[in-house]
Formats: structure tokens, C-alpha cells, sequence
């Protein structure tokens, strides 16, 4: 008969225990972890290719008419989702971070909704074009940020659960 | 104070039936990691318990596949009064990649109500904990509505 | 007056024999009050002895026909009831009240009953006539009828094959044992020229053991030894007992064996009174021993209830035969309690193994299950019996089994020989499987899933439970009474053992006696009181605290509210199978065990082969026996 | 009356009930302690088998439907009352309630297998499978440790009768007179092989983890408590920690006892403390460095290595050393 831990067994005894006494001290979790996500509304562009390229379907996007423009919502569904990090990973603009913050717990479905929302601002109606076209082609790619400013202000009261 | 007493002892002591509903296995090597030295959960009264009689607080992981079903829904009603639900990872939730499948029948609110979910894929061990503590909490909560 | 009583008590049992058998065919209830008057007048006979054998200390001697000794020389034929016949008669008469009784309802579904009871009456008289008997050749008329009604008995059944099998093997093996007793007496009378035990002890008491003598004597121990059931004569003694009616195994563990055990100890302690002779010792302690171990591996292995309970049968007859062995004070007061506490609790057993194939028709114990809901009173009682047999206090068996370890290790620190320690622990060890395999029976019959097709079985009817209860009861009562059952029961039966020179003063007179006993009949002396087991004072413990959990239960310990009932069709309620639906998963008792088989399978295979159901080998076991036996009286006792 | 009352005390507070679930939650509590230590983790509170106990009092109890109901519910409490009236008998140093010895080592040892045995018919009496499987193992369990139980018995009982009047005895009492005397059994080298089997006896009686074959909760659910809940599982577990507490005072007492000093209540602290010292030896260090056996194993186990211990002291004894 071997007893091969008993030497270790006693030793332990008077050692520290390893154990991390986690509620009581918080612990980050490590670089590169992929947790909550969180979803930068004022950096998307509605490409939606992370719907595409979502395997599990946790990706949502609800389009409503106003009159400012398209109110476009999309909706994070963490109860659905493998924290593949594809999202973020083929997000053009990184408007989809897959945060460091692990503790999901929620004992209904709102507590795993991450959304967003942003109007996207229907392309202005073309002014009565002025003397040259040219110049009116120029000048639209610069009214285009300006555009996307303003929806941003209104993506502040984007709802981010805890 | 017998009341008190038994409150206290629901709140050291909540007994946890694993159950795997064609989970795959990631959810499952988590919960168990929590049970290790590193995590060690016994220094909060969590035990796994062998048998659903014993239970209080049942964690299902995985989608609920047709072979499981049944087997889920008749272990469940085993379990003695009161109890909470935890489903553990995004299977039970909504059955995660598999949702669609012909062999799964999730999600888990189906067949019971659920009290506390632990999203993640799978859910790290910290987040298991304390997705337990909250049951606890409902534990004690549903002890007292008695 | 009270000198004819056992003649009575005897003749009654015969004529009931006899008028069952002249007007039982008309009628079933005629029938059933000869039975019950004529059984329950012999108990009562029998406990009219009590107060003057057990208590006052005669004995009582009665010569048939008036013929008394002439000139100091027995002719006719005596009864002589000391303590030691009457504690056995007792066990006869009580025995064969409560399985007259059983029969009445248990037989009801045979056909012959009539047949039936005559035989069962020629089997009890003829037991009773045995233990009462003080004339040689008389105790081997009573065995021969004995034999040959239990022969007839075990064939009751004889529309089964096995009943025809068990008893051809009965009839040989039994009938080889008669002769060798028939033998033996032969020889003994052209010895002596007197049949009468007391003059025989009284002449042997003074002649020299030679040779002759000697033959006679192994001849005896051989031809009681099958009649005991003992190890290496025991092997027709378990399809016996399963084949026979329950309310006869009974009989037969109760009485038959019993009969041998009397005879036994008659003739060694007696009539030879060899028993002070350490090789003596040795050759009653080493069949005992292998007695007891070997019948409750070989009840271990059993998957037939009844089958199982006889070789517990032949198991405890290895506890009494060792304990008596002894040839101590505490040995024989612990062999003649395990004897009475074995006719109680084994009795109650067979009864219950009665009720089970009574409601259900088989007593295969792979087959059977869960019948607790159904026989609620039969399990609780076969618990009783199965926890007594165990030797779980406050039951009976404990009390006398403890006596025994206590016994026997005793011995071993008067003899200084560590023999006596390894009985012991053998003793110890072959209560504990003996545990284990009632816990194997409870499993298999009582608890666990009911079969489907036993779903309409019923508790018996209550004139089956009635003896089933009184033998519970007697079997708490001597569990916890041990000192009122030891003052009133063993101590004069062990006294008596131990004093040949009175039983023979009583039957050939006070000067015979004195003439040979030349310095004096020895007064044996009862030096042993109960001191390290005090049921009643534990029993009042046990009540105490059962009050005290009582009223925490009713505080709210255990709230009943909580408690949830299992009548509904809920999943709930149903057997935990890891979320299987339970279909019918029942242990089967087979399967119990097989780690300790796993460990000891070369010796179960040897077991095995041992009993092979041979008629020509048993028969062979049962001479080569004699042989040994008859060598070594020859070889070491001097 | 004053008797009646003063035997209530001795049964209901101590030495009786309240102090066996005391002192057994308790020694339950610091193995738990003890074992997460020796694997580097902090373990539950010291109280936790208390904490379990309450909880399971206050769960609701489930009787399925193939059970045997009077039997089941019956069970656990029927292990706990001989456990309790076991610790009554157990001498505490020179501290004993009966003056006259009621009962010896026999019956103590018959009255231990009573809990096991209560714990087989409640598991029968469920009607699971899983109990089928589980009490055939613990039947198994009890017959590979009473061999090297008994044995070991008798050589104190050989060693105790030869010194004091060359007559046999179980008396516990004598036991704990002749340590008194000569001084603690185990001092002398003819009976350290004994302890040890003693000792490697104690967690099979316990059903601690080499051993644990019969509560296996991984392979068979727990056995015989599969189908237990609520209260009457809370009293199978406080058996379980009360047996810990009596095997281990009985240890104390059988080998480690003595004159003890002259008040009662230190006496129990020190009796306490040396059990919880057996409890870590023979209990913990097992429990926290081995894996479980098979049923075969653990009965070709102790029919070897404690029998032969045993068997050595007892002829060691019979030669008079």
C-alpha cells in the first residue's frame, strides 16, 4: 500500500490554503477574456455583418421608421450568445467589444439584453442642385459626419444594463 | 427561532444537483472547477449532492434534447420543496447554437421556471458563484413564503 | 397426579393422531377441534409440569404398566421428566400448538388435510414421547416415528417434484441415522441387559469405557448427529425444509432438530457422562463450529427463502451444539437458551416464509419484492424474527448468543487454549452474515419493488398471524427478560444436566443411587448470574428517549405538514432512477453480495460441489462421519 | 423522583442526547475543516454539519411511492436512539452514570451495528435500485470490519481479564480501571497493532472515504439515502456525525483512557480533545488522501491487513507480553 499524498496532505496543513476567497476580494479577469458585451451604438454603422456571422443567432436588429430617419436598435441577447468574439471581431467600425466583466447572472430576461440604438439619418433630400454638380459631390462626404453627430448625442440613453 | 434557525441553515447550507441536459460539458467542467480547491464552494455550504432528493437548488446545463427531456422533467419534480432552478451557460436559456436543431427541445423555461440564470459560454467560475449566492437569496425567499 | 401427566401429554398428542385420522375426512371443522383440543391439552399438561419440575425441582418418574425395577434391575418401560426433558417438551408442545394452529387456515388449500394432520400429530407425540422417555430403546421407537412422519411430511406436497426428491433423500439419509442409533442400543443392551437410561448412566458410571462401549457411543453421537442436522450430516436437511409445508419446516426446525439436540446432550452429558473429558469438548466444539460457519455461507448463497432459513436452521444448531460443547455453566446456559430462542424466532420465520408463499405462491427470492405494502404485519413480524436470529438487541438472540462469545471465550481463559478465542470469533463473524443474509431476504421478499404480478397478494388471514404474533412476543419477552427466563427455565435444565446421579436416584430409588454413586451425588452448583447485560434498564432507556423524540416530533421537530403521502399518480413519488421512468428494477437477491462471494468464491465453489444433491454421497458423508467420529472416541478418549 | 430526574439528565442532557449531537455535529464539522486543509482549502465554517441539520429539518420530506412508509421514516430514528444509548454506556475516564456495569463491549459493539442496520432496511425499505446496490455494499462494509473489530475486542478483553483476576472480561468499566492502574492501553507494545487496526477500522464504521462504498454518491447516488429528504435524511446525517464522535470517544476510551482527573468537566474536554485527535488520524488524513475503494477491495482489505494486526496482538497478549 502507497499513500503518496499523505506527505503532501500534512504539509498543506499548516500551508495557506490556495483557495481565493472570491466575493469577498474581486478578481479581473484575465487579458483577453471575452464577457459582457458591450456595444458602442455611436460607432455602427448598420452593416450588419455581425448578424451575419452570428452562429447562434444572439444578435437582433429592429429598424423603426421616424421621421428624423431610420431608428435602428440592436439588441445583444447574452443568454444566446458562445462569446465567440466573431461580432466584434468582424465589426468594421469595433463598435462591439466583448468586455472583461464576467458576472452575468439575472434571473429574467432584461438582465441579458445588451442594447443600442442610433437614428440613422436618411441621406438628405438632394437640394436643388446649384451651379455645378461637382462641387455638390464634394461637399457631401463632409455633411455625411456631421450627420452621424447628431443621432450620436441621442445613442447616449442607449440602455446598458449592468 | 426554530424558523430562524432553519433560515440560517438554508442560507449556509444549499445542496446542488447537477443536471446535464446534453450540455457540452464546457458548463459542467465549470461547475466542478467551483467545487476545487481554487474556488473551493464548500466554504460556503455548497455540496454536490448525489440524488435530487437531497437537493435544494438544481443546475441544469445544456439544451434540453428530446433524449433528455423526459429524464429532466420527472428529476425535477423530485426534488423536495423548496427549490431553485439555476440554469447554468446560454443552453439552458435558449439553447445557444443548437436552437432550431430537431433533437433539441429547449429552452429550459419551458418545463419550469426558471429563478437564476448564469449566462456565459460557459460562465466562468466566479460568475457561478455568484449566480449561487442569488439563489440562496430566492432560497431563502421561498422558504419564508411558505 | 402429576406423575401421569407426561404419559398423558404424550397420549393425547397420539390420540389425536388417531381420531383425526378416524373422523377428520367428514368434516373440516371436526377435524380442526381434535387438532386444537387435542394440541392444546398436551401444552396445557406440559405447563402443569412447570411449576413442579422447574420451580420445586422434582422429577417426576413414572413406570408404564406399574412395571417398577425388581431387585435393583429396570424391566418395563419408564418416563422420567426432569428439567432438562421438560424444557424441551415445553418447546415441543408450544411449538406444535402454534403450527396446528397455522395449519388450520395454511393447509386450507391442499387436499388430503386429513392425511395431513395425522401425520403432523404422530410427528409431535412422537417428539414429545422422546424428550420425555427415560428408556433407550424407547428414544429410538420415538425417532423412528419422528423420522419417518417427517419423511412423510416433507412428501406432503407431492404433486411437486422436489417434495418426492427431498424426501427419498430424507427417507435414506434419515433411515441410515436410525439404524446407527438402532445400533448403538443394540450394542448398549448386550452391554447392560437394561434399556433404562438411568440404570444404564448408573452402571457406565463405574464400568470402564471399553471398546463396545465406546463403538456404541460414536454410533449414537452419529446417528443423532443426522437427526440434529449437524455438519457433515446436514445436507438433506435443507431441500427438507423447503419442500415441506412451512407449518412443518417449522416443526422440523423447532422440534425435529431439537430432538437431536436433546438426545445429544442425553447421552453425552447423561447416560456417558463424557463430558468432562476435554477431547469430548473438542469433538462437540469443532462440529458446532464448522456447523455454524458452514450453514450460514452455504444460507448466503441461497436464492430460495425457505432454502435459506434451513440452513439458518442448521447454523444455529451450530451455536447451541457449540455451547453446550463447552460443558461450562455459562456454555450450557447459553447453548439451552439459543436452543429455546431458536424454536421462537426460527419457528416465526418459517411462518412468515409460509405467509409469503401462502399470498403469493413461490418462495423464489428472485422473483418476489416490495411485498411490505401489501404484508405490512408479515414484514413487521419477519423483521422481529430476522433481527432476533441477528442477534440485534433488545431481541433474544442477542441475549443468547452473547452468552455464548461469552462462553466460549471464558473456556478459552480457564483452558489457556487460544482454540476456544478463534470459536469466538467464528461466532461473531457467522452472526454478522447471518445479519447479512436476512438483510438479503428483507431486501428480496419484503422491500424494494413489487412485481406486477404480485399486485393482488394479501395479508394472510388472521388465524395465520395469530402464532406468527405469540412467537414475536415470546421472542421480545425473551430478549428482554433474560433473567426471569434463565431462573425459570435454563438454570434447572442445566442443573439437571450437570446432575446425572439425581435423574438416576429418582428413577431406581435413593439406595441404588447411593450404592453407586459411592462418594456421594454430586450437587452442581449454578455459579453465573446475568451482570454485564441488563435489558430492562436498557429497554427503559430506549423507552425514554423514544418519548423524548416523540415530543420534539410533536414541537415541530419533524413537522407533519412536511411529510407528503405517495398516493398520487406524481412523478414526484416516483423511485429516483436518474430520471428514468421506474419501470421494475428490483435487486434481485442473487445479485446482493457478490463482493463478499467475489472474495470467497473458491470456497463457495467448493461448497457448491459439496452439495450435489447425490443421495449416495450424502449417504456416504453421513457413515464417513460416523467412522471419524468412531475413530476418534477410539483414538483420544480415554 | 430526584433518580428520575438525574437519569433524564444523564439521557437527555449529557451524557445522553444533547451532548452526542453536540459534540458529534461538532467532531463532524472539524474533520470537514480538517480535510479541506489538508487539500488546501479553506473548507466550510466548523458549524456547517450543523447548518445542514437545520436545513434538512426544514426541507420537505418526500416518501416515494414504492417505500415501505412506517418502515422508512422509523429507520433513522431507531440508529439514532442506540447511538445515543450507546454513548451512555461509553465511560468518560472515571466519569460513568451507571455504578454497576450494565452493559460491555459486546453489547456496545452490538448496539454500534444497529445504525448501520437501520440505515440497510431504511434504504431497503425505499424501494430504489440504487439502495438494493447500496446495502448490499454496506452489508458488505460491516462484514469486513467486524472481523478485525472482534479480534481486536477480545485481545482487550484477554489482556484486561489476565491482569486483573485471570477471568474474562468486556467490562468497560475494568477496561478503564486497568488504564487507571497500569496506564493507557496503548503504551504497551503488544496492543499498538491492535489500535492500528482499531483504527483503520473506525472509518468503515463511519463510512468515511476509502470506505465510503455504501453512500458512494458519484457511482449510486448516495445508496441508501437516495430517496431520503427532509428530516429523516437530517437524522441519518447527524448518526453519521454521532458515530464519529462514539467511535472515536470508544477509541479514546478503549486505548487512550485513565484515571483522568478529578473533575468531570475537564475529564470530557480531554476526552473531546483526544477524539478529535483519533477523528484527524483515522478520519481526516485517510479521507483527504485516498480515493474510494471497490466493495471487494475494501473487503479483501480488512480480511488482510487489520486482521493481521489484530491477529499479531492478540497472540502477542496470549504469550503474556
Amino acid at each position: 500500500m502507497k499513500f503518496p499524498f499523505l506527505k503532501e496532505a500534512i504539509t498543506s496543513l499548516t500551508k495557506k490554503p490556495s483557495t481565493e476567497l472570491y466575493p469577498l476580494v474581486k478578481k479581473e479577469a484575465p487579458e483577453g477574456y471575452r464577457g459582457r458585451i458591450k456595444f458602442h451604438a455611436d460607432k455602427c454603422i448598420n452593416c450588419g455583418m455581425c448578424i451575419r456571422v452570428c452562429a447562434p443567432d444572439a444578435i437582433t436588429r429592429t429598424i423603426e421608421k421616424t421621421e428624423e430617419g431610420d431608428k435602428i436598435t440592436f439588441q445583444f441577447y447574452l443568454g444566446q450568445c458562445t462569446f465567440c468574439q466573431m461580432c466584434a471581431d468582424f465589426c468594421a467600425k469595433k463598435a462591439i467589444e466583448l468586455t472583461k466583466d464576467y458576472s452575468m447572472v439575472g434571473t429574467d430576461e432584461e438582465d441579458f439584453m445588451v442594447r443600442g440604438t442610433f437614428i440613422k439619418k436618411l441621406p438628405p433630400k438632394p437640394p436643388v442642385p446649384p451651379a455645378g454638380a461637382a462641387p455638390a459631390a464634394a461637399k457631401a462626404p463632409a455633411a455625411a459626419p456631421a450627420a452621424t453627430e447628431k443621432p450620436a448625442e441621442k445613442a447616449e440613453d442607449k440602455k446598458e444594463e449592468k | 427561532m426554530f424558523k430562524k434557525l432553519i433560515e440560517k441553515g438554508i442560507e449556509k447550507s444549499p445542496w446542488l444537483l447537477h443536471i446535464n441536459t446534453g450540455s457540452c460539458n464546457g458548463c459542467d467542467i465549470e461547475l466542478v472547477s467551483v467545487i476545487t480547491p481554487r474556488y473551493d464552494a464548500e466554504r460556503m455550504g455548497f455540496k454536490l449532492a448525489g440524488t435530487p432528493r437531497h437537493a435544494d437548488i438544481v443546475v441544469v446545463s445544456g439544451p434540453i434534447t428530446s433524449q433528455s427531456k423526459e429524464r429532466l422533467v420527472r428529476t425535477l419534480a423530485q426534488v423536495p420543496d423548496p427549490k431553485v432552478v439555476v440554469s447554468i451557460g446560454s443552453c439552458p436559456r435558449s439553447c445557444n447554437v443548437f436552437h432550431g436543431s430537431y433533437s433539441v427541445e429547449g429552452p429550459l423555461d419551458r418545463y419550469c421556471d426558471v429563478d437564476v440564470s448564469i449566462a456565459g459560454c460557459p460562465p466562468k467560475p466566479e460568475a457561478i458563484i455568484d449566480g449561487l449566492a442569488k439563489a440562496v437569496e430566492i432560497l431563502k425567499t421561498k422558504r419564508r413564503g411558505k | 397426579m402429576t406423575n401421569h401427566l407426561p404419559i398423558i401429554a404424550i397420549q393425547v398428542l397420539f390420540l389425536g393422531a388417531f381420531i383425526s385420522g378416524l373422523v377428520g375426512y367428514k368434516s373440516n371443522s371436526l377435524r380442526k377441534f381434535v387438532i386444537f383440543l387435542a394440541t392444546g391439552t398436551s401444552l396445557v399438561l406440559t405447563l402443569m409440569l412447570f411449576k413442579p419440575v422447574m420451580m420445586e425441582g422434582q422429577i417426576i418418574s413414572y413406570w408404564m404398566g406399574n412395571w417398577v425395577p425388581v431387585s435393583d434391575w429396570a424391566i418395563g418401560i419408564g418416563l422420567e421428566v426432569d428439567q432438562l426433558s421438560l424444557f424441551f417438551g415445553l418447546i415441543v408442545t408450544v411449538t406444535v400448538f402454534l403450527g396446528a394452529i397455522y395449519s388450520f387456515k395454511y393447509m386450507s388449500k391442499d387436499n388430503g388435510q386429513d392425511k395431513y394432520y395425522v401425520v403432523f400429530m404422530m410427528l409431535a407425540g412422537s417428539v414429545l414421547g422422546f424428550v420425555f422417555t427415560g428408556d433407550l430403546f424407547n428414544m429410538y421407537v420415538m425417532i423412528e416415528i419422528m423420522t419417518f412422519a417427517a419423511v412423510g411430511l416433507t412428501a406432503f406436497r407431492n404433486h411437486k417434484a422436489e417434495s418426492i426428491e427431498a424426501a427419498f433423500k430424507y427417507l435414506v439419509v434419515g433411515s441410515i441415522g436410525s439404524s446407527l442409533i438402532l445400533l448403538g442400543t443394540v450394542v448398549m443392551y448386550a452391554q447392560f441387559k437394561t434399556l433404562n437410561l438411568a440404570q444404564i448412566t448408573a452402571l457406565l458410571n463405574n464400568a470402564q469405557h471399553t471398546p463396545v462401549i465406546l463403538f456404541a457411543f460414536a454410533l449414537m453421537i452419529g446417528g443423532y448427529a443426522v437427526k440434529a442436522f449437524i455438519v457433515p450430516c446436514h445436507v438433506v436437511a435443507p431441500d427438507a425444509y423447503a419442500a415441506a409445508p412451512s407449518s412443518v419446516s417449522m416443526l422440523f426446525s423447532g422440534i425435529v432438530n431439537k430432538a437431536g439436540i436433546y438426545g445429544m446432550i442425553r447421552l453425552v452429558f447423561v447416560v456417558f457422562a463424557s463430558m468432562n473429558l476435554p477431547s469430548m469438548q473438542f469433538l462437540l466444539v469443532f462440529l458446532g463450529t464448522i456447523t455454524m460457519f458452514i450453514g450460514v455461507t452455504m444460507a448466503l448463497a441461497q436464492s430460495d427463502f425457505k432454502r435459506l432459513l434451513a440452513f439458518h436452521s442448521i447454523s444455529q444448531i451450530g451455536y447451541v451444539l457449540t455451547a453446550i460443547g463447552l460443558s461450562t455453566i455459562l456454555g450450557l446456559t447459553g447453548g439451552l437458551y439459543h436452543a429455546l430462542n431458536h424454536t421462537l424466532f426460527k419457528g416465526l420465520l418459517f411462518l412468515c416464509a409460509g405467509a409469503v408463499l401462502y399470498s403469493t405462491g413461490t418462495t423464489d427470492l428472485n422473483k418476489l419484492g416490495g411485498l411490505a405494502k401489501k404484508m405490512p404485519q408479515t414484514a413487521g413480524l419477519f423483521l422481529v424474527g430476522a433481527f432476533a436470529i441477528s442477534g440485534i438487541p433488545p431481541f433474544n438472540g442477542f441475549v443468547s448468543k452473547w452468552l455464548v462469545y461469552q462462553g466460549t471465550f471464558a473456556k478459552s481463559m480457564e483452558t489457556n487454549n487460544p482454540g476456544y478465542v478463534f470459536v469466538t470469533i467464528v461466532a461473531l463473524i457467522v452472526s454478522v452474515m447471518t445479519l447479512a443474509s436476512f438483510i438479503k431476504v428483507t431486501q428480496s421478499v419484503f422491500f424494494g419493488q413489487l412485481p406486477k404480478e404480485f399486485e393482488n397478494a394479501e395479508e394472510v388471514p388472521l388465524s395465520m398471524r395469530i402464532p406468527m404474533w405469540i412467537l414475536a412476543a415470546l421472542c421480545l419477552v425473551a430478549g428482554i427478560l433474560p433473567t426471569a427466563v434463565i431462573d425459570y427455565l435454563i438454570k434447572p435444565a442445566v442443573l439437571a444436566i450437570k446432575s446425572a446421579g439425581n435423574y438416576v436416584a429418582v428413577m431406581m430409588g435413593q439406595e441404588y443411587a447411593t450404592k453407586i454413586y459411592t462418594e456421594g451425588i454430586a450437587i452442581p452448583k449454578y455459579d453465573y448470574a446475568m451482570a454485564g447485560w441488563n435489558p430492562t434498564s436498557w429497554l427503559i432507556l430506549f423507552g425514554v428517549l423514544l418519548i423524548a423524540f416523540a415530543l420534539v416530533a410533536l414541537t415541530g421537530g419533524f413537522n407533519p405538514r412536511h411529510i407528503v403521502g405517495a398516493e398520487n399518480n406524481n412523478a414526484k413519488f416516483d423511485v429516483f432512477f436518474s430520471g428514468e421512468a421506474a419501470e421494475h428494477s428490483h435487486v434481485a437477491g442473487n445479485d446482493l453480495f457478490w463482493g463478499l462471494k467475489h472474495n470467497l468464491k473458491g470456497y463457495f465453489h467448493f461448497m457448491h460441489d459439496v452439495h450435489n444433491g447425490v443421495v449416495n454421497d450424502y449417504a456416504l458423508m453421513v457413515v464417513s462421519t460416523t467412522a471419524l467420529v468412531m475413530l476418534y472416541l477410539f483414538l483420544l478418549v480415554k | 423522583m430526584n433518580n428520575i430526574l438525574q437519569f433524564l439528565f444523564y439521557i437527555l442532557i449529557f451524557p445522553g442526547f444533547a451532548f452526542c449531537v453536540v459534540a458529534g455535529l461538532l467532531i463532524a464539522g472539524i474533520d470537514r475543516k480538517l480535510v479541506a486543509r489538508m487539500q488546501k482549502r479553506i473548507g466550510p465554517p466548523i458549524l456547517q454539519p450543523t447548518y445542514d441539520f437545520l436545513k434538512l429539518l426544514g426541507k420537505e420530506t418526500i416518501i416515494p411511492r414504492h417505500a415501505a412508509r412506517k418502515v422508512y421514516l422509523a429507520a433513522p430514528v431507531v440508529g439514532l436512539l442506540s447511538l445515543v444509548t450507546v454513548s451512555l454506556f461509553i465511560p468518560i475516564f472515571n466519569f460513568s452514570i451507571f455504578d454497576k456495569p450494565v452493559a460491555d463491549l459486546i453489547v456496545i459493539i452490538y448496539l454500534l451495528t444497529i445504525p448501520g442496520v437501520a440505515l440497510i432496511i431504511g434504504g431497503s425499505a425505499s424501494g430504489s435500485p440504487y439502495a438494493g446496490v447500496g446495502i448490499s455494499r454496506e452489508m458488505v462494509a460491516i462484514l469486513s470490519y467486524e472481523l478485525p473489530l472482534v479480534i481486536v475486542l477480545l485481545t482487550i478483553g484477554r489482556k484486561v481479564g489476565m491482569a486483573l483476576d485471570g477471568n474474562i472480561t468486556f467490562s468497560l468499566k475494568a477496561i478503564v480501571d486497568y488504564q487507571a492502574q497500569y496506564g493507557p492501553m496503548i503504551a504497551q507494545w503488544s496492543m499498538i497493532p491492535a489500535a492500528i487496526a482499531l483504527l483503520l477500522v473506525i472509518p468503515c464504521k463511519v463510512g468515511s472515504l476509502p470506505f465510503d462504498i455504501a453512500e458512494a454518491e458519484i457511482e449510486i447516488c448516495e445508496g441508501p439515502l437516495v430517496e431520503y429528504s427532509g428530516p429523516p435524511l437530517g437524522i441519518f446525517k447527524l448518526n453519521h456525525a454521532i458515530k464519529m464522535f462514539i467511535m472515536t470517544s470508544l477509541f479514546v476510551t478503549l486505548f487512550l483512557s485513565g484515571a483522568g482527573t478529578n473533575f468531570v468537566a475537564l475529564n470530557v474536554l480531554i476526552q473531546f480533545a483526544l477524539a478529535v485527535v483519533v477523528t484527524f488520524i483515522s478520519i481526516s488524513v485517510l479521507k483527504a488522501i485516498t480515493a474510494r475503494l471497490r466493495v471487494e477491495q475494501t473487503f479483501k482489505f480488512y480480511w488482510t491487513y487489520p486482521t493481521a494486526l489484530a491477529l499479531l496482538s492478540l497472540v502477542l497478549v496470549w504469550l503474556g507480553l
